[in-house]
């Protein structure tokens, strides 16, 4: 026959996709009202084992009979105890996710997406900017980096939320603070009582800061307004687009790049993303 | 009152009750041993108001063989109006059900007061005979949609 | 979530015809349960305990109980878990008591359905949320509508309570109906003096705030946080100069204006105190008869007043105040008299409703107290007192027995006697009603000591016979016609809703019936209550009641009142129905169905968004069933729960 | 002057004072209208400007209004179609000031599905590369075959039993309104259901909504469907009906779909009209319109100042037997 | 290998016959007359078949059911402890499809890539598409006559395009000439009910193709599709007079050949349930809907841009250049409101594309 097309194969062997790995809930942290954090372990011990993961990426939480909801995972693919996902309550499945305890069943989709370029940062001097639940996906790379602190060169931790009930991570931040070798600026939205660190809201204090642009990459992560005023904060400090690196959020089901609502343009947040370099995404299309 | 022989099987007979008058009628009937055929199970709601007719027809579709709704007399509503507009939406809905090729008789709607235990006793006998006279619904009773439920059929995964 | 299920056994009540294990056995395979277990006496204390512990040690986070009715023990229940920490809102029960072992026989068949009932309290107990009851401000004032008595009564207990009142009344004085009678029955004492003191209480209490004159404008807010605007009608003197001289009136030309107080019996002047014992005792111009305000030359009782108190050119105000609680006391009207053709009501001028002859009767009336006809100022001899004149009558549409006049009527009789010794009552009647204290004995007294004469049926037909009015009737007792000569015929007119109380009604949005009286929450249980919370009822707004009851019902509202504001806060049952903001189209169905105006319409962004006002939405679910797209969900009878309740039933 | 050249005539006056104006222009073939926007003075040209002209302005254009308020836009409307307006003012969903609408008198529109019925076995309407109306015929070309079908036989069934063939409001109006025909909807529709046993009819949705495909078109083109984009259909809380492929749960969405248009429902029949897999949806909202009329007297859209039948009560009803059943 | 011949009289018993190793679905008419709707259904002996009048739906759902399970689930509790099965249901059995047309196998190929994991280097295969594309038997039927909204020639199809297909019939006076296509097609034509074609059967075949053919107006150039609709990404009025009269509902993906996104949704009752499935739609605002309420896609412009955009463009610039439209026409034909996507294309690149049949006269 002359027909040239080659259907593609089917092999029953590789890992279906769409098959979570079962999992069960170590630890639960509250760390503010609406934001809590999972510590969770693969029940098949030398899955759980062989799990391979990059900063930056995703995993789909699955509650069976609720749903998948998409979260980075923000520990750090150096400790490999668990993995942790944090949830801000908003939906269907972060509200029953909430509900969840130790010792509860979840399933797990992951790694899913692209990771920070990592790499690309050995040497160079980093500035991470979080806002509120957008610290997640930073505090995967930091821990990564601190691992592996003589890759990088200067790193600054700029972390805020509208007020000290808002903070996540207070347990991380503790520890990094007592650490020499990383400088960390805590910021609130408005004064509070018992407030001994900056306040102010994060673009000013990033201004004021004034990280070095030269050999140096800005991460960041938060809110979409906090972000508007974080680029031209940083703009005005010298960074280039190609020095700032971000991470997306969109509504994903399948993370695999198939079930189509993740698209921006031609770009699929699942499989090209969530991270991106500010450049990538002002050549992308205006469909945010 | 028609009486049901004892080893009739049970059908599926779903009843939504308000709670003020007929969920507490049923009380009282229970409290006075006024003896009640077993099919009907009671979801018990605030208001007749609360039933949304479309919880009859998805009663109807899943298996029921029968929906009862029964709320507070017209007039004695706890919340004044609720049976006024249960009593609209319900009549309305009634028509429905012969067009879909449902026998209409498979719903009713009464009222039924918390003192009225005789009352409830008879409603549910009766409405109970009514049933059973129509026999088991087969409404999708084995449609391949519930497939889904089938768990273990397939193949154990890790 | 993890689910302990305890099923009781009620000591034999419910095992002796439900295989309690197997149910017990039944409820471990159901979703999220991760302990079942039976007990003897749940209720009891150490049934209790074991609840306690069990959420303790297994870390549940929801509990179901099979045992009662929850309408018995959800209450118990609830603190019981509350006790050990959970929620008190992440409970369910399962009532395999009254709707199971009670009233079925077969226990197989008992068994399968308690199985049911549990499944589906556990379905639903999954979809439960944490509820956390809210605490609103309230202001601690309340509106008293109307200044009769019922009002009066309600006014004067919250003063005493220690409550701000504001009374708002639409005649120039209060007093209401009351101050118009001339005597009460069953004591035949004097009415004003009686009610005068009360009416001098109101006007001295420093808590209260009194608005005579005037009408509810508006109505916004709930329960603990009504906006009131009253609107003050124009009296066209500084109520706050006057003094109440009565100078005025005396020197006003214009002597010919309608008489509301005395009933039309007597004719007043265009500026005029109603009655001396008026509160406030303050002229007011009746502006259509006054000659300056209608365009005339006068301006007389301005140039007279001594304090400067006549305004001409005064106009409505409106005023707003804020309170926590409503009392309606607007009374009612008499019915329109004059649809009796047959008697000439409206037609002979000695053909007179009983409320025109109190004032005939009144020391303070037109007549000084003596009894005249309205046709020639004679002193009647025969008086013929016509009975249920637009009551228990469905061709006039009034097919309710007004409830006072067989007592009035009995002493109108007496005081005739009393004015005229040589005079003859007879009273046409259907059936003497007269329970109550003391009640009986005063019409039998009114027959046998009186002799008044009563005539058992109806009168066809009055009229004009010379200077006598002829009365056709029927006595059905003996079966006769009876025909008699009258020199004053008086009709027991019968009491209707007052004609502005629908319109007040949907400014408070409360209901009211056919006839245009406020429903009562519940006709039994809460007479005083509306469906509206905060808003209460007194005396015969409510459904036509004599003197006693609208002062048991003033003083019941107010107790109401006390105990709703005696705190700060009020604390709201968190069972409410709720709007998801992301999925409301602002179609409005929910606001215009809810019963209670709980739901109001709020600019999000420039969309209309509907809003549950918690402290006001009494959980019926009436929104839930209405709203298309399911956007207003019933707490803890959700949608899902409803569904999920009903999969569980039909699943198994 | 022809009907549709007045209507022009109004669409260019009514043009400067609104965002613009909603008519009828070309769909993708002879037999298709397709609603146009008509926002600057040239736009005005396409209108009706089809082989089937009026009897082609099938689009219930009132469906748009809702989602273009805030806006004052002008629109073209059937008798039909104008009581869709009726009702949306009614229920506060548009207002009526923002609204100028354009009436006409209608002599009714076409159905498509008639006329595919109507070609010759194994033919489809779209292969008709040309049609004409010549007086009561619709010519019809199909490549070199031409077929002449009587506009009776091809006119929607609404349109047989219509009340109103003049708008029940409009601030503008082509041509003088006729008299309102003397027609009464006897139901023939649903009688034919009726006439089969219970069982035959429970098959026949069986049958019928098993094509349904889950598109919604029925509920897009219900110009009463305003919370559209945030159906029950979709969401999960409620969780009406699942996502699955199953005839139950499409045939439940009809059922919620109807439910939630009782009282309210003019029966415009665009629900029908759209769905591409040829599903008689309407019937369902006919039966709780005729069960309306019978307990309420009311007919939805034609009183702006109507409170939809369920949407309100009476202490008294006059014809619920509410005690016959106990 | 020669073409093999099968009577009308006979095409129910050779049906029947691959039946025996297929799951056979056909095109039918569903409806209560002659003039019914025709849908696929799987072919059963006494079915109403019909092939002159084009199915409403495209075939999409033979391969790419509707709805299925993903994984099937069991939780529940276990010692007083929470408990988790996950199972996945069994390959589902073979399947042959008979008397598609061309248009509708093409579409597979749309999907091919996507689901062969083409954006992961093939690292997330989607063997559920896989294993069903697999084990199905695509017969195409050529279309004898076309419809004034098919355009598969805009998009390098015809009616007789034996692209995506296993097998081609096409049907003559008689009956269905059968022609292999690939080496899957040879397990449909292996039955003993099947003659050889005859030479002249074989040239009645090609002239109805040509006639066909023929009969479409000439393609325009598309080419300049990936850029046009680039560039025409943020010109809202452009979008808006095309979207004006869209009503946002899910006909023109539900019955595309080759929309191919779909939800995942969870279906439970007690402790047993399904990850699930479904076709979804970006013409409907929950497609893109954030749980936060935030809606990247909020109105039906945007929505309607990015089905336009992705079928001709996002997707050619993904995939060597190929459209993501096999011209069935179906969403123009079934569109209640008359969209045409033909009109958009054309409009974007600012050329004019002669839509439809070439006697078509238009107004």
């Amino acid at each position: 026959m002359a027909d040239a097309y080659t259907l593609p194969a089917y092999d029953p062997g590789q890992r279906n996709p769409y098959l979570p790995y079962a999992a069960t809930i170590l630890e639960v942290i509250t760390e503010t009202y609406n934001i809590k954090s999972f510590r969770i372990r693969l029940d098949d011990e030398k899955a759980h084992r062989e799990f391979a993961f990059e900063p930056g990426q995703v995993g789909q939480l699955s509650l069976f009979g609720v749903g998948e909801s998409t979260f980075v995972i923000n520990s750090s693919p150096t400790r490999k105890e668990y993995l942790q996902f944090s949830a801000m309550r908003a939906g269907e499945v972060t509200t029953a996710l909430h509900g969840l305890q130790a010792g509860d069943k979840i399933g797990v989709r992951a790694p899913l997406g692209n990771h920070f370029p990592y790499k690309d940062m050995q040497g160079k001097d980093i500035i991470f900017i979080g806002g509120g639940i957008g610290m997640a996906p930073l505090r995967t790379l930091l821990l990564f980096m601190l691992d592996n602190r003589k890759d990088y060169g200067g790193i600054t931790v700029l972390y805020g939320a509208k007020s000290p009930e808002d903070l996540s991570f207070m347990y991380d931040f503790k520890e990094w603070m007592a650490r020499d070798d990383i400088k960390v600026v805590l910021t609130i939205d408005k004064e509070a009582p018992g407030w001994e660190h900056k306040v102010g809201l994060i673009p000013n204090v990033l201004t004021e800061l004034d990280p070095g642009a030269d050999n140096a990459v800005a991460v960041t992560c938060g809110p979409p307004i906090m972000i508007k005023f974080v680029l031209q904060a940083l703009k005005k400090l010298g960074f280039n687009d190609e020095q700032i690196v971000t991470t997306l959020e969109k509504r994903m089901k399948c993370g695999i790049g198939i079930c189509g609502r993740c698209n921006i343009g031609d770009k699929y947040v699942c499989i090209d993303g969530p991270v991106f370099t500010q450049a990538q995404l002002n050549k992308m299309a205006n469909e945010m | 009152m028609p009486e049901l022989t004892e080893n009739t099987k049970e059908l599926r007979i779903v009843g939504f009750l308000c709670n003020w008058c007929s969920y507490g009628g049923a009380d009282t009937a229970g409290v006075g041993r006024f003896i009640q055929p077993t099919d009907l199970r009671i979801i018990r709601l605030p208001c007749s108001g609360r039933v949304n007719p479309l919880f009859i027809i998805k009663a109807l579709m899943s298996g029921a063989d029968g929906v009862l709704v029964s709320g507070c007399h017209p007039r004695d509503c706890h919340y004044a109006e609720g049976n006024f507009y249960a009593r609209r939406r319900l009549e309305v809905f009634k028509h429905l059900l012969p067009v879909l090729g449902i026998d209409r008789r498979r719903f009713e709607y009464t009222w039924v007061s918390a003192s009225e235990g005789p009352r409830w006793q008879k409603v549910v006998t009766d409405f109970t005979a009514q049933i059973h006279a129509l026999g088991p619904a087969k409404f999708f009773a084995d449609a391949p949609e519930l497939d889904f439920l089938k768990a273990g059929e397939g193949v154990m995964q890790p | 979530m993890k689910i302990g299920v305890f099923i009781c056994h009620c000591g034999s009540n419910i095992a002796a015809t439900v295989d309690v294990l197997k149910v017990v056995e039944s409820a471990k395979s159901m979703p999220e349960v991760v302990y079942a277990v039976n007990s003897m006496y749940t209720c009891s204390e150490p049934g209790q305990q074991a609840i306690e512990e069990a959420i303790k040690e297994r870390g549940l986070t929801g509990v179901v109980v099979a045992s009662c009715t929850p309408r018995m023990h959800e209450p118990t229940f609830r603190r019981t878990v509350e006790r050990a920490g959970l929620n008190r809102y992440m409970f369910e029960m399962a009532n395999i008591r009254e709707h199971v072992s009670w009233v079925g026989k077969d226990k197989a068949a008992n068994t399968a359905k308690a199985v049911d009932l549990v499944r589906m309290a556990v379905e639903k107990l999954r979809l439960d949320k944490v509820l956390i009851p809210k605490f609103i401000p309230a202001t601690r004032k309340v509106l008293v509508i109307g200044g009769g008595v019922a009002g009066i009564q309600a006014a004067l207990d919250c003063a005493e309570g220690g409550m701000d009142v504001v009374m708002v009344e639409s005649e120039p004085s209060i007093g209401g109906k009351m101050s118009k009678l001339d005597k009460t029955f069953p004591t035949v004492d004097c009415s004003s003096c009686v009610l005068g003191p009360r009416m001098v209480d109101v006007a001295q209490n420093e808590r209260i705030e009194l608005h005579a004159y005037s009408e509810i404008a508006s109505i916004s807010g709930y329960v603990g946080n009504f906006d009131v605007t009253i609107r003050k009608k124009a009296t066209y003197v500084d109520w706050d100069k006057c003094t109440g001289c009565g100078l005025c009136t005396e020197k006003c030309p214009s002597k010919k204006s309608y008489d509301r107080f005395n009933e039309g019996m007597g004719e007043t002047t265009a500026i005029n105190i109603p009655f001396p014992q008026a509160i406030p005792k303050k002229a007011t111009i009746t502006a259509a008869s006054c000659r300056l305000l209608s365009g005339g030359k006068c301006g007389v009782c301005a140039k007279i007043c001594t304090s400067q108190a006549v305004d001409y050119t005064q106009k409505d105000r409106e005023i707003t105040v804020k309170v926590g609680a409503v009392v309606a006391a607007t009374g009612y009207d008499l019915m329109d008299w004059t649809v009796y053709g047959e008697y000439g009501a409206g037609r002979y001028p000695d053909v007179i409703t009983s409320l025109q002859y109190e004032r005939l009767l009144s020391a303070s009336g037109p007549t000084g107290g003596h009894i005249r006809r309205p046709s020639d100022g004679r002193e009647p001899k025969e008086v013929v007192f016509i009975q249920c004149v637009g009551s228990r009558d469905p061709s006039v549409g009034r097919p309710y027995c007004s409830g006072f006049c067989c007592m009035y009527t009995a002493k109108q009789a007496i005081l005739t006697k009393d004015h005229i010794p040589d005079s003859r009552s007879y009273v046409f009647y259907m059936d003497i009603r007269s329970p109550g204290k003391g009640y009986d004995e005063f019409t039998r007294r009114a027959q046998e000591e009186y002799k008044a004469q009563y005539i058992r049926g109806r009168v066809s037909t009055v009229y004009p016979k010379g200077d006598k009015l002829v009365v056709k009737g029927v006595d059905t007792l003996v079966g006769e016609q009876v025909e008699l000569e009258a020199d004053l015929v008086v009709l027991a007119v019968g009491g209707e809703a007052s004609q502005n109380a629908p319109k007040l009604a949907e400014k408070l949005r409360i209901s009211y019936d056919g006839y245009g009286f406020f429903m009562e929450g519940h006709p039994k249980l809460k007479p005083v209550e509306t469906n509206t919370a905060g808003v209460y009822l007194a005396g015969s707004c409510q459904g036509l009641k004599d003197i006693p009851s609208s002062v048991a019902q003033g003083s019941a509202a107010a107790a109401k009142v006390l105990g709703l504001l005696s705190k700060d806060k009020l604390e709201s049952d968190p069972q409410t129905a709720g709007v998801d903001v992301k999925r409301c189209v602002g179609c409005r169905k929910c606001i215009n169905v809810c019963p209670f105006g709980a739901i109001r319409e709020v600019d999000m962004r420039g969309q209309i968004k509907a809003e549950v006002i918690e402290a006001v939405c009494q959980g019926c679910g009436l929104c839930t069933a209405t709203c298309p797209q399911g956007a207003v969900q019933l707490s803890h009878f959700t949608d899902n729960q409803v569904l999920a309740e009903v999969e569980a039933l039909c699943q198994s | 002057m022809a009907i549709h050249e007045q209507l022009k005539k109004i669409i260019l006056d009514t043009l400067p004072g609104v965002e613009c104006v909603i008519g009828w222009g070309p769909g993708q073939d002879a037999l298709h209208g397709s609603p146009v926007f008509m926002r600057k003075p040239e736009d005005v040209d396409s209108f009706m400007d089809t082989p089937l002209g009026a009897f082609g302005a099938v689009n219930n254009l009132a469906l748009f209004l809702p989602e273009l308020s805030g806006k004052k836009v002008g629109v073209v409307v059937k008798g039909c179609d104008s009581r869709s307006i009726v009702q949306l003012v009614a229920e506060k969903l548009i207002k009526r000031e923002e609204v100028v609408i354009i009436g006409f008198p209608c002599e009714g529109a076409a159905d498509l599905t008639k006329i595919e019925k109507a070609l010759p076995e194994g033919r489809e309407a779209g292969e008709v590369t040309g049609a004409a109306i010549v007086g009561e015929t619709l010519k019809l070309s199909l490549g070199s075959e031409e077929i002449s079908l009587g506009l009776a036989d091809i006119k929607a069934d609404k349109c047989t039993r219509c009340k109103t063939p003049g708008a029940v409001i409009s601030d503008a109006f082509a041509g003088i309104a006729g008299k309102a025909p003397e027609v009464r909807d006897e139901y023939a529709d649903l009688a034919a259901l009726e006439a089969m046993s219970l069982d035959e009819r429970f098959k026949f949705w069986e049958r019928e909504m098993s094509r349904c495909i889950r598109c919604y078109a029925c509920r897009n083109a219900c110009p009463l469907c305003v919370c559209r984009d945030h159906c029950v259909a979709g969401s999960r809380s409620p969780h009406w009906i699942t996502q699955t492929d199953s005839t139950r749960d499409k045939l439940m969405f009809q059922i919620i779909h109807a439910t939630h248009l009782a009282g309210r429902c003019t029966g415009c029949g665009e629900c029908q009209r759209a769905c591409p897999a040829g599903i008689p949806v309407l019937l369902l909202k006919r039966t709780f319109n005729r069960g309306v009329a019978e307990i309420f007297g009311y007919d939805a859209g034609m009183d702006t100042e109507a409170t939809p039948p369920l949407l309100t009560f009476q202490v008294e009803e006059a014809h619920i037997k509410e005690r016959e059943w106990q | 290998m020669s073409n093999k011949f099968i009577s009308h009289e006979k095409l129910r018993d050779w049906l029947e016959d691959l039946s025996a190793r297929f799951e056979v679905w056909a095109p039918v008419n569903t409806g209560q007359d002659a003039k019914g709707v025709v849908v696929y259904r799987p072919f059963v002996r006494d079915g109403a078949l019909e092939f002159a009048r084009k199915p409403v739906e495209s075939a999409k759902h033979t391969v790419f059911p509707r709805s299925e399970t993903l994984v099937n689930f069991k939780t529940g509790a276990k010692d007083g402890k929470p408990a988790l099965e996950l199972h996945v249901p069994e390959d589902p059995p073979a399947r042959a499809v008979f008397g598609l047309p061309s248009c509708d196998a093409r579409g597979f190929q749309i999907f091919d890539p996507v689901y062969n994991g083409s954006g992961t280097q093939g690292l997330a295969r989607d063997n559920y598409y896989l294993r069903r594309r697999n084990a199905t038997v695509l017969i195409v039927k050529a279309c004898s006559k076309v419809l004034n909204t098919c355009f598969c020639n805009w998009v390098g199809g015809g009616p007789a395009c034996t692209e995506g297909a296993d097998v081609l019939a096409t049907e003559l006076p008689d009956g269905f000439i059968l022609a292999q296509v690939t080496a899957r097609g040879e397990a449909a034509l292996g039955s003993a009910l099947l003659a050889p074609a005859s030479d002249s059967q074989e040239k009645q075949a090609r002239k109805l193709h040509e006639e066909a053919g023929a009969a479409l107006c000439a393609p325009p150039d598309l080419s300049a599709s990936v850029s046009a609709l680039r560039g025409k990404f943020d010109d809202s009025a452009f979008w808006e007079a095309e979207a004006s009269k869209c009503l946002s509902c899910g006909a023109c993906t539900y019955l595309c050949p080759t929309c191919y996104c779909f939800n995942i949704t969870d279906e439970a009752r007690g402790v047993l349930g399904a990850r699930i499935r479904s076709w979804d739609a970006c013409m409907l605002p929950l497609f893109t809907m954030e749980a936060s309420g935030h809606n990247p896609r909020t109105g039906k412009i945007q929505r309607l841009r990015n089905r336009i955009g992705h079928k001709f463009s996002y997707y050619p610039s993904l995939h060597n250049g190929r459209i993501a439209c096999c011209g069935c026409g179906r969403c123009i034909k079934s569109c209640p409101s008359s969209v045409d996507i033909r009109r958009i294309v054309t409009d974007a690149i600012g050329i004019t594309g002669t839509a439809g049949l070439k006697e078509q006269k238009n107004g």
